[in-house]
């Protein structure tokens, strides 16, 4: 078994799925140490029941440090329901969720982000009365505290930061406009930035290319890979292109349970996987 | 903008009345009328704090007022009414509580003693710190259970709305000894031989009330144009989102609610000394109604506004209950409702974001672009 | 068109802004040949139940004075304001009256605490209050005249009466939970004390502002009144009194099993009531409708027509009771104080006051000699079924009343009356 | 003569004398019209004790037309005039100020006619007083009620029975209660004769009674377990101390039946009020369940919509010309489609002209339709003034005896069909119609509904309208058990309508059945406790609700999931 710290980006051993169940269900405290170190998120048994309908049904999922996962799968499958799950947002019905080391499963959502897993929504969740600047200068790493907030006033040294960021998301011109007047790409943008502002060990991004055109697709998937350097990234996306721009390991999730795991091309021969999608 | 406002605030409130007093145009009424409406002013803007940005709608801010007014009511009844009634163990009886004390029939009024949570309103200092310090709490603790739990919006109106019923009729009982529902009346002489009645005293309160007020604003505006009040903002915005930032957003709550509630004790603080009486209905549901109201027509989000929405209410309140020869007509004291009825549709129909949008309406009309401007037709 | 209502808000809030309510009124109340009076009830708002009558009648005492000739030759002058039930603008307007309108008397308030909110005004002025509804007592100000009931002309006959005559031995206090019922509470308490009633006879309930709900409390006294001898004593307040009587009657509750005297229920009231159910209940009061004295049926009358010709609500239907008697005679009395004294000065006038005897609707009264209250005679009546009360019992002549209840004060020390001419400048 | 003079003598003074009662059985020989006046005449005499004869006289003619006489007689409203006895109950007054007295009969109540042949009126001052004194008011009232035993009418007959067993105990009327209690065709009043006649012997006041006889009172009365004897036997236990051994025994075992049976008839009572006040609870949330928790509208104006059924329900009530000496009852059937409809009217334009504006902006909902409500309560004010009262349909007085003692009040069984009725409407009108359909759809998403073809104009017209509709039944329906003033909306209904909507869970029909049904329930349970009362019980339950919504902050019917958050 190779030491946690000797695991590199990029240089992930891939696990089957049968594989991976296996070795996470064994009960064995040792084991579940160990494993708690290897990946940086880990889940098992994870379940999420409303009103008897079961929205999420994993047994066991693992994210890697460093790693870029993808989840696909059709609508319904669950996937920003996982995302719910993993950053507190819903309690699991059943099953445990590990994260860098601790078990995380009903802490909340707040102690969850300060432990470092970062999340962007579906629909970008921007707050509308506050300028594009306003919006990121909430999400400054450190500044979450109430005394902070009401002792200091932003650095010029965290205003660089933001508007460093700004230039490369290219918002720079929508520094001083209300959220509510940017366009929808804007906003994306926006929430993504917010994002990597706060520096998360871990970034859940839900759908990050919805609504985008082209070129801000392809904006985005480069942004991500950059951040591929030294974060976790889960992305949830529908566009295949974009999944392809990512080349990373995906999940395919479909009612709840994982029903395929590898890369886009091994996925896309994959019957199953073409059944869940058109035979809808 | 703010500075501008405060300064209007402070050369009206300092210097125009008072000056327009001592030229005679005014009377001393009037001015303390002014004083009145600047501390329901104060706790407008307190609201409007925690509504207008947190987004947080409370309806107990009367209560709070209430609770600041009752604690400066103590000490005002303590030094005034009748002198010479002592209790038992020679402390002096206030007037108000000896009226309608709650002895049983049969009881001598030897017998009948100032309960002990009247004595630390005995002392100026001290029933200024608690008139701080128990809406504080009260509100720490309200806030605490309900921001924990994640009461929202509608849920937490109706959660603050029941607690002030619940203290309506507390207060209301006689046997709570707060003076039932005749409230505490018979004030005399504040801090030590200030005649309530004197006109000086009058005057002296009022701009007391300005500068409060003034501060109030001040120190609110500060707040809001911090991070903190960025914060704030982002609560009423998306609480959700901020809370996987990394926020606890139920502490910013807290806080602004706390100091929502120390403001809205403040007013009804200075509130009782120009009044003369409080009495539970000054907590009754309406009120606190009436004080969302306020912000409301001034325009919510806006300090300048609540405390424009909480003049412009109640002065039209004011000279609308009075019946007035118009020579065409006479206004009949009774048709108030109309126009204060009135006026709260208009402004939510024509006027977006209350009387402080009105210039930006009217000059929006003028460029002639403004049309269908507040009412999105569905 | 588009613009219309905004600017007639706009217009509106400018009058508000311009017409400042406080700016001095250039002419005194008393130019020339008009006296000003003002009329403080709530027109508006739960009190505007009972006070708008009041507002009413003495409009109309006014109009008659005038129609009369005025007082000292002046026309009587009222103005309206309406304190909206909302205790802190009695004060309000009553420092508007006195120091814009400058009237020369104010007549108004109903509940205790609209009184005591405005009573600081009138001694600091030195203006004179009539205040015409009964009330808790235990209040003496030089600047209030009551011409209503203290506690000793309604409630202790009236005590007595379900005592002597109806042989009731049980007694259950009902009130709503403010200082009258309080108060009168203690005091029929005390009262049934010093009767030899035991304590466990006496029951004392209360119910908060607006109570609706009577359904366990008039269970309560259903197990109480099954001993056959027992009646409640009601303080009960305004709108909660509907759904108490209802309650009473539709749970199989008549006067036979268990009679309710009424200290708030007088005509008026039970114009809002679904009387046929109620009838053999009591009330005590010191003029009914029914009072056969020489001006009453010209006064019901006269009210009745005025009413009508006002277009005011009810028209003929309107009833008169205690209240609006007390408000209406309050006006004349006021008006013979200052033809007694020659001049409007409040000092004088109030000296005036004491001791004048006078004729009201319900017969021959007469003011105090020097406590401010008005002596009465008291009567018990039973409801009828046209909503109207036979009277069961009457004093023998006036009962003088007292500021300070004996059965609270048992050591006889009362506070010294407040208020009055001020001492300096 | 068989009866005697003892009848008064142990009404007023106590027991003195004695002598053996005769069988009542008062129909076979009525006194003449004749002799009762001339026994009525001897009122007017100077001898205190014939007059108490004469009373007496009249009181055992079985006569029930002397009823309305002896309570004239009682409250001095009968008088002597040319020696002959008359009733005047009001006088008049001419244009001289003379006050005229219009005499009546003392037996038929017709008008005495003058010399005139027009109807008597002489001046007050003609007429000889001959008002009784104290003792003499009271034997009056009693003559009054031994007089009810022998009436006609059910009810007349079930309160005399029943006075006749209360202090002071008519201890003459033993024979004839034992009769009624044997041969009335009324279950209830044979009871009420018995529990009476039980409850004289119990009184210790009968003459001749051996200690048996009232043990067995007291036993007979553990066994039909009465009320009325519960606070009798307790005195009695008190009084007894040690004094009658078997006496306290036998009161102790009764007590403990009554007790018992107390205690049934509490529970019960106390459950059927707490579903009477829930089922006004609901009725009064209903409307808002759909105007604020379905559109969410802060519709403050709720109250005032109810007011408005009130007040249609007024107006049909005087369209119908329905007063309580001549009902019409079937005014208040016709008045439910009424005040749903002329609410649901007003809801419409309210809608219309105001909250079209506001779907978006529910906060400032709030303050415009306070606006509207402060506007129709002056509006009513000034129509219609404070005091109106709306005389309840004959049906919907009294109650029915469900069990021994347990009234349940026919205004209330009323209400509470209403109010289911409401409830499956409101359901059936949601889930089983296209408009449901609709509504259902618009609400969720407004804009999807659009673009699906739906009308979502008409269908939020429609849907506030049915809100307000709903409210106005709950202000029909309130005319029965409350009062009805301009402001009661703003006094009574608005803060418990939020609160039950509220803790139901807001968009769910069946949170607010819960929640309605629970706060009345609860309500009811608390304020029974005797050392809690009706104050504190409000106070509790308003810190009960406080605690509910920090356990359940969405409601009791939250919605889940992902949809939780969206509202």
């Amino acid at each position: 078994m190779p030491a946690p710290n000797s695991i590199k980006p990029g240089n992930q051993v891939q696990f089957t799925q049968a594989e991976r169940t296996r070795e996470y269900l064994g009960d064995d405290p040792d084991q579940s140490r160990l494993w708690a170190e290897r990946y940086l998120l880990f889940v098992k048994n994870l379940t999420a029941v409303f009103d008897g309908f079961k929205a999420v049904d994993i047994e066991a999922l693992g994210v890697e440090h460093n790693e870029l996962r993808v989840i696909i799968g059709p609508n319904g499958a669950g996937k920003t329901t996982f995302c719910d799950l993993v950053s507190g947002k819903t309690p699991p019905t059943t099953g445990q969720v590990f994260f860098d080391r601790d078990e995380i499963t009903g802490v909340q959502e707040v102690d969850i982000a300060r432990r470092g897993i970062g999340r962007k929504f579906q629909t970008p969740t921007v707050f509308d009365s506050l300028t594009t600047f306003e919006n990121l200068e909430l999400s400054l790493p450190g500044r979450q505290g109430l005394w902070s907030n009401l002792r200091r006033a932003t650095t010029p040294e965290e205003a660089g930061q933001i508007e460093a960021l700004l230039e490369r998301v290219r918002l720079i011109d929508e520094r001083d406009t209300e959220a509510s007047q940017l366009s929808h790409g804007q906003r994306q943008w926006l929430a993504i930035s917010a994002l990597i502002l706060t520096n998360p060990k871990l970034l859940l991004v839900d759908e990050p290319a919805a609504g985008l055109t082209d070129a801000e697709t392809a904006l985005t998937a480069e942004l991500l890979l950059e951040l591929r350097a030294d974060h976790t990234l889960i992305v949830i996306e529908h566009d295949m292109d974009f999944v392809r721009q990512l080349n990373s390991f995906v999940t395919v999730l479909n009612e709840g349970k994982i029903l395929a795991e590898g890369t886009l091309a091994e996925l896309q021969d994959n019957p199953e996987v073409i059944k869940a999608y058109l035979g809808r | 903008m703010a500075l501008v406002a405060l300064l209007v605030l402070l050369f009206i409130g300092v210097i125009c009345v008072p000056g327009l007093y001592f030229a005679g145009a005014i009377s001393i009424e009037t001015v303390n009328m002014l004083g009145r409406y600047l501390t329901f002013a104060i706790v407008a803007v307190g609201l409007d704090l925690v509504w207008g940005y947190a987004g947080i709608l409370s309806l107990c801010q009367a209560f709070f007022f209430c609770l600041g007014g009752y604690a400066m009511g103590m000490y005002l009844a303590h030094h005034g009414g009748p002198e010479g009634i002592v209790d038992a163990n020679g402390w002096k009886m206030p007037a108000c509580l000896y009226v309608v004390y709650p002895g049983g029939a049969g009881q001598t009024e030897a017998e009948w003693t100032v309960p002990w949570f009247w004595k630390p309103f005995w002392s100026l200092p001290v029933t200024m710190l608690l008139a701080l310090l128990i809406p504080g709490l009260v509100a720490l603790v309200i806030g605490f259970f309900g921001f924990r739990s994640r009461v929202r919006g509608v849920y937490f109106a109706i959660l603050t709305q029941a607690i002030t019923v619940a203290a309506f009729n507390f207060f209301s009982m006689n046997n709570m000894k707060f003076c039932g529902t005749n409230g505490l009346t018979r004030f005399d002489r504040i801090a030590g031989s200030f005649q309530l009645s004197e006109p000086y005293v009058k005057l002296a309160l009022y701009v007391i009330t300005v500068l409060a007020l003034a501060a109030v604003y001040w120190g609110c505006h500060g707040l809001i144009k911090s991070r903190l009040g960025r914060v704030l903002v982002a609560i009423r915005d998306d609480e959700n989102t901020l809370r996987f930032s990394g926020y606890r957003p139920y502490v910013y709550k807290l806080f602004a609610f706390v100091l929502a509630g120390m403001i809205a004790g403040l007013a009804g603080m200075l509130y009782v000394p120009q009044m003369g009486i409080i009495t539970p209905f000054d907590m009754e549901a309406g009120k606190s109604i009436m004080i969302v109201i306020w912000v409301a027509v001034g325009g919510r989000g806006t300090l300048a506004g609540a405390v424009l929405g909480a003049l412009v209410v109640n002065l039209l309140y004011n000279y609308f209950t009075s019946q007035h020869d118009f020579g065409i007509f006479t206004w009949k004291a009774d048709y108030w409702p109309f126009v204060l009825g009135g006026l709260f549709i208009g402004v939510v129909l024509w006027i977006k974001g209350g009387l402080m949008g009105l210039p930006g309406q009217l000059m929006r009309l003028i460029k002639g672009s403004g049309t269908g401007t507040a009412s999105k037709e569905n | 068109m588009k613009y219309a209502m905004p600017s007639c808000v706009l217009a509106l809030l400018l009058i508000g802004c311009g017409g400042e309510p406080s700016k001095p009124q250039p002419t005194s109340g008393q130019a020339a040949d008009t006296v000003k009076i003002g009329i403080l009830h709530s027109l508006s708002g739960t009190m505007a139940i009972s006070e708008t009558s009041l507002r009413d009648v003495v409009l109309m005492a006014a109009e008659e004075i005038n129609a009369k000739g005025g007082v000292l030759g002046k026309q009587i002058e009222p103005v309206v304001v309406d304190p909206a039930s909302n205790w802190p603008l009695f004060a309000e307007k009553a420092k508007q009256l006195i120091t814009q309108d400058k009237v020369a008397v104010t007549f108004g308030c109903w509940t205790s605490v609209s009184r005591k909110s405005c009573l600081p005004v009138f001694e600091e002025y030195n203006q004179l209050l009539f205040y015409p509804v009964q009330y808790e007592g235990e209040e003496q100000s030089l600047n209030v005249f009551y011409t209503a009931a203290s506690p000793n002309q309604q409630l202790i006959p009236a005590a007595e009466y379900m005592m002597g005559e109806l042989g009731m031995k049980k007694f259950y206090l009902l009130g709503t939970d403010y200082v009258f019922p309080r108060t009168a509470n203690k005091v029929l308490k005390a009262f049934l004390l010093t009767k030899g009633v035991p304590e466990a006879n006496i029951m004392e309930e209360y119910t908060p502002f607006h109570h609706q709900d009577y359904q366990t409390i008039v269970g309560k006294i259903k197990k109480f009144a099954a001993s056959g001898n027992a009646c409640v004593l009601s303080t009960i307040n305004g709108d909660s009194n509907v759904p108490f009587y209802k309650e009473f009657a539709n749970q199989g509750l008549t006067s036979d099993d268990c009679p309710i005297m009424a200290f708030s229920v007088a005509e008026d009231e039970l114009r809002a009531m679904d009387v046929p159910p109620l009838v053999g209940h009591l009330a005590a009061w010191n003029y009914f409708q029914s009072v056969k004295s020489p001006g009453n049926s010209t006064f019901v009358q006269a009210f009745k027509s005025y009413c009508e010709k006002n277009n005011l609500p009810g028209g003929t239907k309107r009833v008169t009771d205690d209240p609006i008697e007390a408000a209406y005679f309050g006006v004349y009395v006021w008006k013979a104080a200052v033809e007694k004294a020659g001049t409007f000065d409040v000092d004088k006038v109030r000296q005036a006051v004491y001791g004048l005897e006078f004729d009201a609707p319900g017969g021959k009264k007469q003011m105090h000699a020097s406590n401010q209250h008005t002596l009465k005679p008291v009567y018990v009546g039973e409801i009828r079924n046209d909503g109207q009360f036979k009277i069961v019992w009457e004093s023998e002549g006036l009962v003088s009343p007292d500021s300070y209840s004996r059965y609270l004060h048992t050591d006889g020390n009362y506070p010294k009356p407040t208020g009055g001419p001020k001492k300096k400048g | 003569m068989r009866y005697s003079l003892a009848f008064f003598m142990a009404v007023v003074t106590g027991w003195t004398l004695s002598q053996p009662v005769a069988a009542a059985d008062s129909s076979v020989d009525k006194p003449s019209d004749a002799a009762l006046l001339e026994q009525m005449a001897k009122l007017a005499g100077d001898d205190a004790a014939l007059r108490k004869q004469a009373l007496f006289d009249l009181a055992k003619s079985g006569d029930s037309r002397l009823e309305a006489f002896l309570e004239n007689y009682r409250t001095g409203s009968v008088y002597l005039w040319n020696d002959q006895i008359v009733v005047c109950t009001e006088t008049e007054e001419d244009e001289d100020f003379n006050e005229l007295a219009p005499l009546t009969h003392p037996l038929t109540g017709e008008p005495v006619l003058g010399d005139d042949g027009k109807q008597a009126k002489p001046d007050v001052s003609d007429l000889g007083d001959i008002s009784p004194n104290r003792d003499e008011r009271k034997l009056a009232a009693q003559g009054k009620f031994f007089l009810r035993l022998l009436s006609p009418d059910a009810e007349v007959r079930l309160s005399g029975a029943k006075k006749c067993g209360d202090p002071p105990y008519n201890i003459d009327a033993v024979e004839l209660l034992g009769e009624i209690a044997q041969k009335d065709s009324d279950n209830k009043i044979r009871y009420t004769a018995r529990e009476s006649q039980l409850l004289i012997q119990l009184s210790g006041q009968l003459p001749e009674q051996n200690a048996e006889e009232r043990i067995e009172a007291v036993r007979q009365l553990g066994e039909i377990k009465s009320l009325r004897a519960l606070p009798r036997l307790e005195s009695l236990l008190d009084e007894l101390e040690s004094a009658d051994v078997a006496l306290a025994q036998a009161c102790g075992q009764s007590l403990a039946t009554i007790r018992a049976h107390q205690k049934t008839v509490d529970r019960f009572s106390n459950v059927f009020r707490g579903l009477s006040l829930g089922s006004v609870l609901i009725l009064m949330a209903l409307g808002l369940a759909i105007t604020f928790g379905l559109m969410g509208v802060i519709n403050m104006a709720h109250g005032e919509l109810m007011m408005i059924g009130a007040y249609t329900t007024y107006e049909m009530q005087l369209l119908f010309n329905h007063v309580p000496e001549a009902p019409q009852n079937s005014y208040y059937l016709w008045a439910l489609p009424a005040a749903f409809l002329v609410a649901a009217m007003v809801g419409m334009l309210m809608e219309a002209l105001v909250v079209r504006h506001l779907y978006r902006r529910p906060l400032e909902s709030l303050l415009a339709t306070w606006g509207i409500g402060l506007v129709l309560i002056q509006i009513a004010r000034i129509r219609y003034g404070d005091n109106i009262g709306v005389n309840a349909p004959d049906w919907a007085r009294g109650s029915l005896e469900a069990m021994q003692d347990v009234n349940l009040p026919y205004a209330r069984i009323f209400i509470m069909g209403l109010c289911l009725l409401a409830v499956l409407m409101v359901w059936w009108q949601m889930n089983h119609t296209r408009m449901g359909l609709h509504i259902r759809a618009t609400m969720q998403s407004r804009d999807m509904a659009r673009s699906l073809g739906v009308n979502t104009r008409r269908v939020d017209r429609f849907t506030f309208a049915f809100g307000a509709g709903l409210a106005g039944v709950a202000g029909y329906a309130w005319t029965l058990i409350g009062g009805v003033t301009p402001d009661m909306g703003q006094t009574n209904f608005i803060v418990d309508s939020f609160l039950v909507v509220v803790v139901g869970g807001v968009g769910e029909l069946l949170g607010v059945v819960f929640s309605g049904l629970g706060i009345g329930v609860l309500t009811k349970l608390v304020e029974a406790v005797p050392w809690i009362g009706t104050i504190w019980a409000k106070i509790l339950l308003l810190i009960v609700v406080v605690i509910f919504i920090q356990f359940k902050p969405a409601g009791l019917f939250a919605p889940k999931g992902r949809l939780a958050d969206d509202r």
